[in-house]
């Protein structure tokens, strides 16, 4: 399983802050967003390739080629907007 | 060498600087920042602001920033802090204090600390203004201060 | 909007950084630069410090570098602060602290005020070392320094 | 009168901190260090033309062409060490 984590306005838009998802066919944070792009909603709007979306594996950033493995965390969320 | 913290409640800034000073005869220069809430954005009142972070990346982010730092510039000492969850007006947000023997090394550690904070650590505003909530954009300008890192080699 | 000081006794960044921001919600930087005395200069152990300087030209010579700052940059408030007389290891020597709404004016005009200050304001350190007393040579990175505020357009 | 004033090194070494100097023939802080590089000991060697030398005239940084009236104050000093 890889571990989705999401935060800010996607966590409120989407409706969820994290949520369990079978690594089959996962090899990349690509492969996972194509996943979830298909879903219905504001999913494959707000993960759209045309949007701004930042990324996390295992709690470091990450871009759409880093690639994945069984029991990863995958964070997605808007630019950060701190300090 | 260096303290990273996340506080839920208010935190004084000066104390901070204090703690990095210490009694340490060879520190010459204390840079430090101080980020503000601001009572007014994008031209719209702000009554509060609400904070989010992603604990456990969030320190791991300011911590690889803060380090990056100390292999780029002789410093003697760093410490920051930024503060998650609801804020009010005049509240601090964040601190950058460094400390070295020479200014232009805090001034310049500083200042690369809070822009790739501003950018890479994993934190979200959303404010409460007069015409309900919204979640803060992030700035272009941001990303323009993150550039002048890679092009200068001091 | 500015307020610049000389003084002959220790002095607290903390108190002067705290009545810069006062209650002013506007304030979103707030940047400082302490410049504090070391118990070590080129090589030697310095037991005190003697800071002479011009009494009525000082305070021109800042009041106008602080004025050109705040026609260069949009600022909300300046405070500067310079020690005078003897000093001992870890004292303040100089604070300059900077406040606005947003972070890259209030990083700019406080090092522009120190880059300033530290070549165009009458002041002369002199040092009591283990070997004896000694006035403090200029140096030439501070020189340098200044240039790139002639070179930088914004 | 010129009203001359001296800081730290040369203060120190020319053991002397202010003095009146009559302003015939000072019509610029060049002809007044030239009068002054012609006394004996400390002064010819602090103010010759290879010092770095700093100048203030009424308490305003100024340079050897700087024109001089009566009654100005005209201050030398070594480079400043402030800060």
């Amino acid at each position: 399983m890889i571990q989705l984590r999401l935060f800010a306005r996607f966590r409120e838009e989407l409706g969820v802050d994290s949520e369990s998802i079978t690594s089959d066919n996962i090899y990349c944070v690509e492969d996972l967003l194509q996943q979830l792009r298909e879903r219905e909603g504001a999913w494959s709007r707000l993960l759209a390739a045309d949007q701004r979306i930042m990324m996390a594996v295992n709690q470091e950033m990450a871009n759409s080629q880093t690639p994945l493995e069984e029991g990863d965390e995958v964070a997605l969320f808007p630019p950060v907007t701190g300090g | 060498m260096f303290s990273i913290s996340i506080e839920s409640e208010p935190f004084d800034p000066n104390l901070e600087v204090d703690l990095l000073r210490g009694d340490n005869p060879a520190i010459g220069a204390v840079v430090s920042f101080v980020g503000l809430m601001r009572d007014l954005n994008d031209g719209d009142r702000v009554d509060h602001l609400f904070l989010e972070h992603y604990p456990g990346m969030t320190e791991k982010a300011l911590e690889k920033i803060v380090s990056v730092a100390f292999e780029r510039w002789s410093l003697q000492g760093c410490r920051v802090v930024h503060r998650v969850g609801a804020l009010k007006p005049t509240d601090p947000i964040v601190l950058v204090a460094v400390a070295s023997s020479h200014r232009k090394e805090a001034f310049k550690a500083c200042e690369f600390i809070i822009d790739y904070l501003k950018t890479q650590a994993p934190f979200w505003k959303k404010e409460a203004t007069e015409n309900g909530e919204r979640w803060v954009d992030a700035r272009q300008s941001d990303d323009e201060a993150i550039r002048q890192w890679s092009e200068e080699n001091n």
